[in-house]
């Protein structure tokens, strides 16, 4: 199929309309509205439906429903309207539903501003909610990476009975790319016997996250948290840059920002500074042995967010403190350019 | 040759910002470059400005075409900008990188840049649309002055390409395209007439 | 000899947590006998709110969503969407709909998603311990109110069959009380109206139902059936607020007013 | 009105609320001295021949402790009832 | 002032009322609904205000309304309800306003129970709202140290313009234990010059997150991000247990969880095995760097949480690979007894 | 000459960010001018929402404070119970105040609040670029409703004022409009009615202002007003749904009926 | 009403919406043929001397870009009208 | 000696659960003996079940009174219980620690524990209440009948508690009184009685 040139936000709904994402709930929210839109009008031509939400705190109840009859639901929203679905979203893992939330991030906290930003960090990987859970969260640093992760998330999803995030900033939404929608196969998936489908022939299934009982509750989150370590041997992705050749400074950045990365390894490469990149593709689970190991090779590691500094709390537990590892950031919605990203190298690069 | 003065040094990129009023078609004309960028297998980005600044009525885009993946497709200091009112004049033209080039709409802009270090093409766009038929198409006319002036891409395939967008609509096409050959005409001419 | 009165089969035989004398127990079985006698006990989901009636899913004998508090028609929601061949109920508490899940419940009902809601509207807080709903009466002392309800600090009781009926999406909106036999079987021939309006695909069915909690009025069982009767039925009308145009009854013989005298005997 | 009516009820579910005395309007039922085995005084029949099987004590029942017999059989639409 | 023996939750109440905070808004979960049936009765003793609002989502906005008008103004409850307050505290947070947050933990995730927890560690120490924002965090471990913990967190409320999370798990709110209220003597704080009081002889103030312009925006980041730091230096507090003795274990745990490790420690010294215990009073600021130092006398570090490993992470943070830091955790209710504790440590005291 | 039409004090000289045609404007400059009439511009504190109108705080003269998207009317309650001497008013959209907050205007106006609620209904949501609101119109096309509403799956417009009047506690709710200058000159009457009940302490009052969106309609200015009037007005009554029986008028002869005449010539 | 009226237009603070142009009943206001700073073509007077002083144009302005004035002062009242 | 057994070893740590129907004034129960140990100096801590259990109509409360700081205020395995009904009997019995005493109120219990490694107290609380004045002071029996059996704290710090508990209704508090000196007889005599 030839490449199209498609808006970050559109290509990943017509990518999740392809993966069988048929139920889509949603509360429009910049930078990502124009999934909602394009769903609007698309998912009535495939059956599927589209419905808006008279808010973010009830979407998430609305996909504990959907995903609890079976369905395959998902929904997007950014920074704010995430925040508010914490409650469900903890429910959601709790009871053990399959769905897919797509963070489209802003700047905040508060209102904060609508440009792009790397701030839900924390609440994505450590669970914004109450109580022991963890998404898996993965993090696409292009609009075809985000097309390509799509149906990985409902896969997954359903795979672990897990909620998977998609966390992109605004411009992965917002830009136009070329893409391309590649047919992707998964192994089959075990039936949806659990779901609350009519107790026909059956027992009743229960949908619930309530365990009165303390040796019952704990079971659960001890079941809970094994599901996390099988994730942790299983999920982990990431992509490797320029590993293959000696350098001394490793760079960790994940979404654009990797991307911003890249271009300031070429220009540390022509100043003679050898530089490599390791971009975390899933956030959770961390890609931290890998870096530990990138990490020995290097004399110190820059990490490069657009946030104050979360992800960064990660690369230390990775590195612990075999190497040093400095932080570069920028917030509010500035975007660090490669020479920002050549000049904080240098920085470091003196001090040795 | 002007690509020596490219941020990115061996490898070219240029970055343009259409801008001007909602409803003038900013969008469209940028992305129209970035759809012909793509199929003469550039790397391109097309990002809209987003958010609030619409509610000013005023709206742009950022259009990166480059040899090499595009890193950051947010551009403090665009190369070029193609400006349809005074606002988006006012705006971008004091961000632009020294060697660009600036197409400014005369029909709405009663002021010029004060730079001597970019190529200015006035270019008064609305007249020209509304004589070729349709005052919508001015964008078009900023666009082939920009295509002209610059030689960014071969005019053959930004018409292949109005065609194509203009599918469902089929008889708004010939104005279109006269729009942009006029327009091509101007640029061409003012960017060698230097 | 026959059997004229038995547990239905929806019900499970699980004895409840509830109270001696909590009415949550009546409500249960007149929703199950309804589903048996509809004949949809094997596509029905329920959904338990978070209140006293929170295990509920382990009194019926039907599936089951337990939801977040006053959530449950949001995950109603998305069930009847997933599955609109289904016949989904919620049972939420006053505090959980009233309170909490008034943003959900109303835009629910505006939207018209044809679910059946089951409104326990007992005036107060049960789970937690007997703090003041939105639906506590004026001057009634709860926990949180150690005073009795001020109306001009917290202003008068809410009533949501009449702000439900203000929409204009049609819907089944009625009030109904069980603290008398003769009230469980009105309430009962409104709930077999709600269900079959939802079976028939037609229209939003809420039912409120006026309920005691004696352990939290301290009141004996009893006591609170007439204190319901002498402070509730005053400010909460018994009645019907809104019926769809297409009238049910044409369509199905058992429900509507038709219906209402058969049960009445 | 039926005959002959049997009103049985399941001590141990019962939780002697007393709502069934209270609402029968025949005097059928009291409150035994006992405790069952949840430790409430439970519901019983004292005089089952007063029955006239109204149904209104299952009605009122929460607990679903009260099962109501008759002789001559109704029609199903009531039987549910 | 003589003992009075008093339920966690209520002596909470009473010390805020003590403290000034007059203001309450709060919404009914258990195990903490007596702080407001408490209040309820007692504010109006003391011309203060006692209101229950519809939702948790509604009183973090209320809070933000009442403290941006210059009250001291607090609220109270449990997990889930927490997180329905995430975005609002990720506002009150950016717009810089003074509030205290108390959390009687339950267990989670989702409905969870209602026994005692330590699972929302990260929500609140990691911010669980989105953006980069951080709440100054207290753990009090008995009914005194919440009592005496109360006006200090006022206190730097107002001092950092930030809000203040209590957090205590359900036994916290729910035990009766001998307490005394002590006059806490604070420095002069600044006037709340800024707060929307109405606008005469001024120019107006303004309450407000959204910054448009990403340089200021990105200012605003930074100047929060600083004040964060100036917590790290000021604020950090713990309490150490026979770190004075050489000792071959360090336990690490906050909350009830310490108090069952300082009854292990005992026990172990029977057996002949030097344990000693850092507890942590502030979460954030964490004490990485005491624990470093602590860690570096010890064989090994075993943190206690009732969670399946959430602090362990800033433990692990704090300690790098310098040492190993093992876990022991119960979950869903279940408290570790001493026990335990004793068993988990020789478990590991065998392996070295 | 003497000046009888001028800019308000309570409004500052920063020019907005609106739309050519945005009544956002005509309805900041009448709470402006009402606020200088009744002279509370030194103790006033305005909300502002999230919607086109979140930078409202450049554009008063006032202390303000930004709320959360839906919430103003619960920060309103927070201000108001810290200091009942100020007087508060809430500005929202429909997007914002019928939507995603419900639950807190409702909850605010039923337990009396004494703030007044600005709520401007332009049937969409406007800043984030014309998705359907809750009080969009039957058939009406929208980013998110591109084959029209559909009444039969998302149910009909939610009219709050309606929903408001159902409740017991008292109030001011009122629908006005903004379209053209009488019916701005019935609007200004109507917002002083609300701010002197507010002033004198009785009750919770709210104004529902029917505005335009030409942007998002994809209407000229001139052509948006003819829109609202052929199709807003008749489903969106302009009147007064509900007055305190303590008749204000009687306190303060500015407002109530009395004024109304004044106003008009 | 009022004998001599005074329209101003604040030039540079006009949108062009045209609502005032399309309300005043007397024909007073009209679109100019060139653009202000904003670059809108924005309202101008054009027939001063048929002002009635209605206020309407001011009324409806959404962006508070006119003044009015007339010769003989009303009261205070309507001043802020 | 007794405390040869109990669980932290040389120093002593007593656990009660006091338990039955809400109303039955268990909680209350259990809150007198907190108050009088900590007027005896002494470490204590009382933790009451919360939560839906309530909804059972069941109620329970934990007494912790220890000469050592008290760890964990959740206990497994209590030393004693003092249980009013049945199903607490059936709940609490089986999980206390040998040696530890057991009162059961024999008005409403018609089954007995099948332990012999604790010592069981017979009470007829409701009896000895009614006859008393007021079935309500049960509770009050029982209590007596506990620390009759166990010297716990002495008899004359629980009578100024309960003066003080009381203050607002002084005229229950002979009543209270009376029924905790007779339970405490009892206690007495069945606790001599091995
Ligand atoms: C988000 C959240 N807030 C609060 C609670 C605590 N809570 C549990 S039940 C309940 C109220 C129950 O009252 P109601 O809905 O009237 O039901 P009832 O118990 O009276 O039947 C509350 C506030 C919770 N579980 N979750
Ligand atoms: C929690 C949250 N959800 C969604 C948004 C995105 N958002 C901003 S404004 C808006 C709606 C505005 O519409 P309306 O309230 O009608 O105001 P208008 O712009 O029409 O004046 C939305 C959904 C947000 N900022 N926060
Ligand atoms: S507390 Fe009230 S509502 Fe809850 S079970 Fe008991 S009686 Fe019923
Ligand atoms: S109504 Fe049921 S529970 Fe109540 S006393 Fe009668 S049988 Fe027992
Ligand atoms: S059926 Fe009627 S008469 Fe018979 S016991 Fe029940 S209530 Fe009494
Ligand atoms: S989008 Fe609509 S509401 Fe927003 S400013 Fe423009 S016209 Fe006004
Ligand atoms: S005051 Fe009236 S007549 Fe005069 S210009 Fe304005 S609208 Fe026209
Ligand atoms: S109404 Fe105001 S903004 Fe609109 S055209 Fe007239 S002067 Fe300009
Ligand atoms: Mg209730
Ligand atoms: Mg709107």
């Amino acid at each position: 199929m030839a490449k199209v040139l498609m808006k970050g936000n559109e290509a990943i709904a017509e990518s999740a309309v392809r993966a069988g994402g048929l139920l889509y709930f949603g509360y429009p929210i910049t930078p990502q509205s124009e999934i909602a839109e394009y769903l609007a009008h698309r998912m009535p031509e495939v059956g599927g439906c589209f419905l808006q939400i008279e808010s973010e705190v009830a979407v998430a109840n609305v996909l504990y429903g959907a995903a609890g009859a079976g369905a395959r639901a998902w929904t997007s929203s950014s920074s704010p309207g995430i925040s508010l679905m914490m409650e469900g979203i903890s429910y959601i893992a709790a009871a053990e539903l399959p769905c897919v939330i797509v963070n489209i991030v802003r700047c905040g906290p508060g209102l904060g501003g609508i440009l792009p930003s790397q701030g839900d960090y924390f609440q994505a990987v450590k669970g914004g909610g109450h109580g022991d859970y963890r998404c898996l969260v993965y993090a696409p640093a292009s609009v075809q990476e985000a097309v390509d992760i799509m149906p990985l998330a409902f896969d997954r999803a359903d795979r672990y009975r897990n909620p998977v995030i998609v966390i992109g900033d605004g411009m992965i939404g917002q830009m136009m790319e070329p893409v391309e929608f590649k047919e992707q196969e998964f192994p089959p998936l075990p039936p949806k016997d659990w779901a609350t489908t009519g107790c026909k022939g059956r027992k009743p299934n229960v949908i619930n996250s309530l365990y009165l009982d303390p040796v019952i509750e704990e079971k659960l989150n001890f079941k809970l948290a094994a599901k996390y370590e099988e994730m942790k041997k299983q999920e982990v992705r990431f992509e490797e840059f320029r590993t293959n050749c000696p350098y001394q400074v490793l760079l960790v950045a994940y979404g654009t920002t990797a991307r911003v990365c890249k271009t300031a390894i070429q220009r540390l490469a022509e100043e003679g500074i050898e530089a490599a990149l390791l971009r975390p593709i899933t956030l959770f689970p961390f890609p931290d042995e890998k870096i530990f190991e990138l990490a020995q090779r290097a004399e110190f590691i820059l990490c490069v967010e657009m946030s104050t500094g979360q992800m960064i709390e990660d690369v230390r537990l990775a590195v612990g403190r075999t190497k040093p590892v400095y932080f570069y950031g920028r917030a509010g919605g500035m975007v660090p350019s490669p020479e920002e990203v050549v000049e904080a190298v240098k920085k470091h690069w003196g001090r040795k | 040759m002007r690509n020596a003065e490219l941020r990115t040094g061996k490898k070219m990129q240029i970055e343009i910002v259409f801008a001007g009023f909602g409803g003038q078609g900013v969008l469209l004309a940028g992305k129209v470059l970035a759809e012909v960028g793509m199929k003469l297998d550039k790397e391109v980005v097309w990002l809209p400005s987003y958010g609030p600044e619409m509610r000013g009525g005023t709206a742009n885009c950022t259009v990166i075409i480059s040899d090499e993946p595009i890193a950051s497709p947010i551009i403090a200091h665009p190369r070029d900008t193609v400006v349809m009112n005074r606002p988006s004049l006012e705006k971008f033209c004091p961000t632009q990188r020294p060697g660009g080039f600036t197409i400014v709409n005369t029909s709405l802009i009663n002021i010029r840049p004060e730079r001597n270090d970019i190529t200015v093409v006035e270019v008064p766009a609305n007249e020209i649309a509304i004589e070729a038929g349709t005052g919508r198409a001015a964008n078009m006319v900023m666009l082939g002055a920009y295509v002209g002036a610059t030689k960014i891409v071969p005019l053959e395939e930004v018409i292949e390409q109005i065609k194509e967008e203009f599918e469902d609509r089929p008889k708004v096409i010939p104005v279109n395209i006269k729009c942009l050959e006029q327009g091509f005409k101007i640029g061409q001419q003012s960017a060698g007439s230097r | 000899m026959k059997v004229i009165f038995k547990r239905p089969e929806s019900l499970s035989s699980t004895p409840t947590h509830y109270c001696p004398g909590c009415t949550h127990g009546v409500v249960h079985r007149l929703i199950a006998e309804v589903i048996d006698e509809l004949g949809l006990r094997e596509r029905t989901v329920g959904i338990a709110p978070v209140g006293c009636s929170v295990l509920a899913f382990n009194y019926f004998n039907l599936d089951f969503q337990q939801a977040a508090h006053g959530r449950a028609p949001a995950v109603a929601t998305g069930i009847k969407r997933a599955r609109p061949d289904l016949i989904v109920f919620t049972y939420q508490g006053d505090g959980d709909l009233a309170s909490i899940g008034m943003s959900e419940i109303v835009h629910a009902a505006n939207r018209g998603e044809k679910f059946t809601v089951v409104f326990i509207n007992n005036a107060i807080y049960g789970m937690t311990g007997g703090q003041m709903a939105p639906t506590t009466m004026p001057g009634q002392v709860t926990t949180t109110s150690p005073r009795g309800r001020d109306v001009n600090d917290v202003g008068y009781p809410i009533r949501m069959c009449e702000i439900l009926a203000s929409l204009k999406t049609p819907g089944f909106i009625e009030r109904v009380a069980v603290h008398t036999p003769k009230q469980v079987l009105n309430a009962r021939r409104a709930l077999k109206e709600a269900f079959t309006l939802q079976r028939d695909g037609i229209c939003f069915s809420f039912v409120e139902c006026l309920s005691i909690c004696p352990t939290n009025w301290g009141l004996s069982p009893v006591q609170a059936t007439k204190w319901l009767e002498e402070n509730m039925l005053p400010y909460y009308p018994v009645q019907n607020f809104k019926r769809p145009e297409i009238k049910c009854g044409m369509r199905n013989a058992e429900c509507g007013t038709q219906n209402r005298e058969k049960d009445a005997d | 009105m039926a005959k002959k009516a049997k009103v049985t009820i399941e001590k141990n579910r019962c939780k002697g609320c007393e709502l069934c005395v209270h609402f029968c309007p025949k005097k059928v039922l009291a409150m035994s001295k006992e405790i069952n085995d949840k430790g409430y005084f439970f519901s019983s029949v004292v005089n089952q021949d007063a029955c006239i099987a109204c149904r209104f004590c299952g009605l009122i029942c929460p607990d679903c402790a009260i099962e109501i017999a008759v002789e001559e059989p109704k029609t199903t639409e009531i039987t549910n009832g």
